[in-house]
């Protein structure tokens, strides 16, 4: 008990900055029109792969002689770059479709 | 010096994801909020590679980091290039996937790290928490992403069995047990344990996603893309790294906000959707088919003079026109029909087929001009001075039960209201019900009458009418 | 500038938490009715009374012999007390006029 | 321990805040989200009383504390319980204004402290800077408030001379200036510079709003609510104390979105609004009233027999039916034309009177029932089937320069259209024009007819004539 209020204490800007999040995440895409459902799912999709950062960390702390780190830090990288790469042109293709709505407007 | 460039690289990547996250929700900013999320993104990245230090050292190894990142980005691009548009969900699936695989990679080797580190007996608390959270959250998704994927490209079928939700339930507790266990009495074989954990939570994300039905993949995948979302903040606890915190956590907050709108616009819950019970409505509907009276047919000929001599044909493309893949052929027509000084246009249901958006995609495959699609509220204003209205595979966006019967299931669902026009004709292979399984008293209406077959057949055929006419 | 960024990474959680709530603070009131307008500014008034939190402090930290601080600190803790008690009244005797719509819907 | 116990109470204060705003816009939740936030408050203030610490080292002087808290909490309750619903801007001003002086006030102790802790040649910089970003901020919004405060009630009277702008950014440059070297050079004098700097802020303060047209006042009160909110933050980075940052900046924020709304609400710019170039226009507006053509004058037994034969007479209440603290009449006649069997409803345009729900709260004042009053869209489309519409006191809102004067200061505003009613009765005093100082062309259709008075009177004399009839 007193263990968890010491660590919230000890993180509790971390605390503020998670719930904020959460409030902005729910606020920000709370108007979003159900035709925007797909493009809106895919960039967030895109944007989670900042996993990569991790990855990339991995990847360079790793020692040179220590080969399951690299090869999976080397995975690791790949499949984190996909998702972003990936995510974001995928969302952009959907929403070229968008274009032509705004000429008329 | 370095280390405060990075920190403001990071602030911007945050702000860059918020901002970018907001302007993706309206229609008119969305393209340009995703090339800022993306170059947040860079800059995040680059930030790292160049930047990051762990006690003034340095990241080495950049020859693999910078291959890593080569191979993806080229394998990432082509892939989201290449892919037809209608089959975009299985990619975003796929992507997610990837996105949980680097979560959980990342957990497994930090945990080789800690265990060659320490002694097992005494292995810090907190980050064998956070790092088992991220390895569980993150194969749980990898797993749920891929069956979805499968799912969505046919090449995994439904399946479930009889208390499938218990073993499931069963399964998850066995997760959570081994983690406290592992985390408690940090116990010698710690790494037995943890792979243990590794393998069944890859197992749950294939349980979890098997029994669901084909059509909600979508909202499966916006709830799978939520926990990537929080396995990614994982990483960031685990590493103090504010951006990948910040990030994760907008992710899964505003994706499980969207999974919950999905739902509500065919309006079910998400229960509803998790444990699937649809499915079993698919199996009641047809069983009371009979007594509904007679529906008359239309031979393609009739229909064929009808919509030429119209003034006014509305399309309502719907999940039937996807899988006929048919969206060639019914451009083809409306531009035929255009040619006859028929005024041509499309009304498209904002959950017709089996993704938000789907029947705009598909139509814009087939380069079908953007004005040319009417949303709901309008094209049920224009309906009463329609001549013809041609629905081309859809079903319950047309199922008039959603106003009149409270019973129904998709009871209270916004539809479109075809019965205004003069003329309905219905194109499906037969009588069978659509994704809520559920009767559509439209079709047995005197205007209506029926034009059964393979929706592209069926158009190509129209198209030959006419122009013989 | 070297200071400013050192600064920056030294409260880089507190800065994160200030943007944050900025995102917040907009989100949150973005689809207010014009209506809610006067009685919004008013609860928001009240919120800012959490100023009283530094009066308290500032009053119980005074040295017992060091009258300007007291006078002072009492002083502050009075208004701040005006600031807080004053503005949730008064939005809440503002807001009773929306009961009643409540009852029809 | 206790500490910790105390950032939790922090952590829920933060929390309620939030949610509390987030309620309270939005009608069916406001009064629940106020009740929350200032639960979240007794909490954050009763966990500092209690549990805050320094260097181990408890909070004293309890005695002077309760006894604040008292005063204040008696002083605070009673003014707002006593408070006419009508003044209710005011009381908010003045409130605001005592946040302020709380956040001034505590930026001078601290300085004092400070003062007396370092040689005024090494003061810690960023403390100064946040004492001085308080105490400025604070100062100019409690002065700033006070003269709101008293045009709204009337003891202040609009002032400026030529030039006020330069002067006012002059007095800002300076108070900067000092500010600047107070920090940058550490004079020996920094006792004087510090009050120098103080009693400017609080000039600027008045100085500031002065100019202002008393009409203005709400926008300005917003705009100072948000300083305020700001200068509480200040605060929290001083103490690094999380609530009053968090809350502080929340205000500031959500503060300054909700002036810009109100200025949108009258299609103002928030510039616009503070450089007070409405003042000119009133002037400019009369000169061309010549050229208006005729209006025609009803007498006050017509306009009783004309109501009381109607089947629905709808009432349009405006800036001048407060002025005329007639509210009451006006139940009274409601009242009466019902008890004839005529239908009575109030059609209340949303910047109607001179702040955001004016209306509604005078009227709610006379126990009009709220499901009477309808807003502006609702009111426009019952319009065409009313028989008489009664205008009391207002008029830009129901200015058609609104819709067809490009020109006109308020062209863009959404507007009552009680043209399209059988016959419209309009009270006012003169052919004077209104807020926005201009000519309202709907006193010179032949439909309009106008019924010269004070509000109170007429309505008074309108009811005996009634039952007279
Ligand atoms: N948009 C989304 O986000 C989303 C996601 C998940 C679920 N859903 C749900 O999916 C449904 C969408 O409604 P909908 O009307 O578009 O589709 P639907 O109700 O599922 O009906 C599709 C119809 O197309 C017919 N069909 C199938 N293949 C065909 C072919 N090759 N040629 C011609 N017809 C064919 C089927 O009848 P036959 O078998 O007789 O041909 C079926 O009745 C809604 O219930 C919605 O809630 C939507
Ligand atoms: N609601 C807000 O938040 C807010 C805030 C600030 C400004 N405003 C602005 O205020 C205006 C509100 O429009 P409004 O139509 O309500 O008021 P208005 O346009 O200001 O007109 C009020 C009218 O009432 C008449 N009047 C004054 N005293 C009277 C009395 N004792 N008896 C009878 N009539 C009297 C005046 O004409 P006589 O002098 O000839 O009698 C005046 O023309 C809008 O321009 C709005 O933008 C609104």
């Amino acid at each position: 008990m007193n263990g968890v209020l010491n660590w919230i204490t000890a993180n509790q800007q971390m605390i503020y900055i998670v719930i904020l999040m959460i409030f902005v995440g729910i606020e920000v895409i709370g108007r979003v029109p159900s035709v925007l459902h797909t493009p809106l799912m895919s960039g967030a999709n895109a944007i989670h792969g900042v996993v990569i950062i991790g990855a990339i960390i991995v990847m360079g702390k790793a020692e040179s002689d220590n080969y399951v780190a690299l090869a999976l830090g080397f995975l690791a990288v790949i499949v984190g770059t996909l998702n972003v790469v990936g995510g974001f042109v995928v969302t952009d293709r959907m929403l070229e479709m968008f274009k032509k709505k705004k000429g008329p407007k | 010096m370095q280390l405060n460039i990075l920190t403001i690289c990071y602030l911007i990547g945050s702000v860059t994801f918020i901002l970018g996250l907001k302007m993706l929700s309206n229609p008119a900013t969305a393209r340009k909020g995703n090339l800022i999320a993306a170059a947040g993104m860079i800059i995040a990245i680059a930030g790292t590679i160049f930047l990051y230090e762990e006690g003034g050292q340095k990241l080495g190894n950049y020859g693999w980091i910078f291959g890593g990142i080569t191979v993806g980005t080229i394998i990432g691009f082509l892939a989201a290039k290449k892919i037809k548009m209608t089959a975009m969900p299985e990619m975003v699936s796929m992507f997610n996937g990837m996105g949980g695989a680097c979560a959980a990679l990342i957990s497994i080797v930090e945990f080789n790290h800690l265990i060659h580190a320490y002694p097992s007996s005494d292995l810090p608390v907190a980050t064998i928490l956070i790092i088992l959270l991220g390895l569980i959250i993150g194969s749980v998704s990898f797993a749920g992403s891929m069956i979805a994927w499968g799912k969505l490209n046919g090449k995994v079928k439904d399946f479930s069995f009889k208390g499938q939700h218990i073993f499931n339930i069963a399964l998850l507790l066995v997760i959570v047990g081994l983690a406290a266990y592992l985390i408690g009495w940090t116990p010698v074989n710690a790494n037995i344990i943890f792979y243990a954990i590794f393998v069944l939570s890859l197992l749950y994300g294939v349980f979890f996603v098997f029994p669901i039905g084909g059509a909600d993949m979508p909202v499966v995948i916006s709830l799978l893309n939520s926990f990537t979302g929080v396995a990614a903040a994982c990483g960031g606890f685990l590493y103090d790294n504010k951006v990948m915190l910040t990030g994760g956590i907008l992710v899964g907050a505003a994706g499980t906000l969207l999974t919950i709108l999905m739902c509500k616009a065919m309006n079910r819950s998400l229960a509803n959707v998790l444990i699937g019970s649809f499915g079993g409505g698919a199996k009641a509907g047809p069983a009371d088919a009979k007594d509904q009276g007679h529906y008359k047919e239309i031979s393609l000929s009739d229909s064929a003079v009808v919509m030429s001599y119209a003034n006014r044909v509305y399309i309502v493309p719907g999940y039937g026109l996807a899988v006929a893949q048919a969206q060639h052929a019914c451009h083809e027509l409306e531009k035929l029909l255009e040619s006859k000084g028929v005024e041509v246009k499309y009304a498209i249901h904002p959950v017709a087929g089996r993704m938000p958006g789907h029947m705009n995609v598909l139509l814009a495959e087939a380069d079908v001009p953007y004005d040319k699609l009417l949303e709901m509220e309008q094209a049920n204003d224009e309906f009463p001075t329609t001549d013809v209205v041609l629905i081309l595979g859809a079903n319950d966006v047309v199922n008039p039960a959603a106003k009149s019967d409270p019973a129904s299931p998709i009871y209270g669902m916004p539809i479109l209201d075809v019965e205004l026009a003069k003329n309905v004709i219905v194109n499906k292979r037969s009588m069978k019900p659509g994704y809520a399984g559920i009767e559509n008293e439209l079709f047995f209406q005197p205007k209506t009458s029926m034009l059964f077959g393979d929706a592209k057949k069926v158009l190509q055929d129209l198209v030959a009418e006419i122009k013989n006419l």
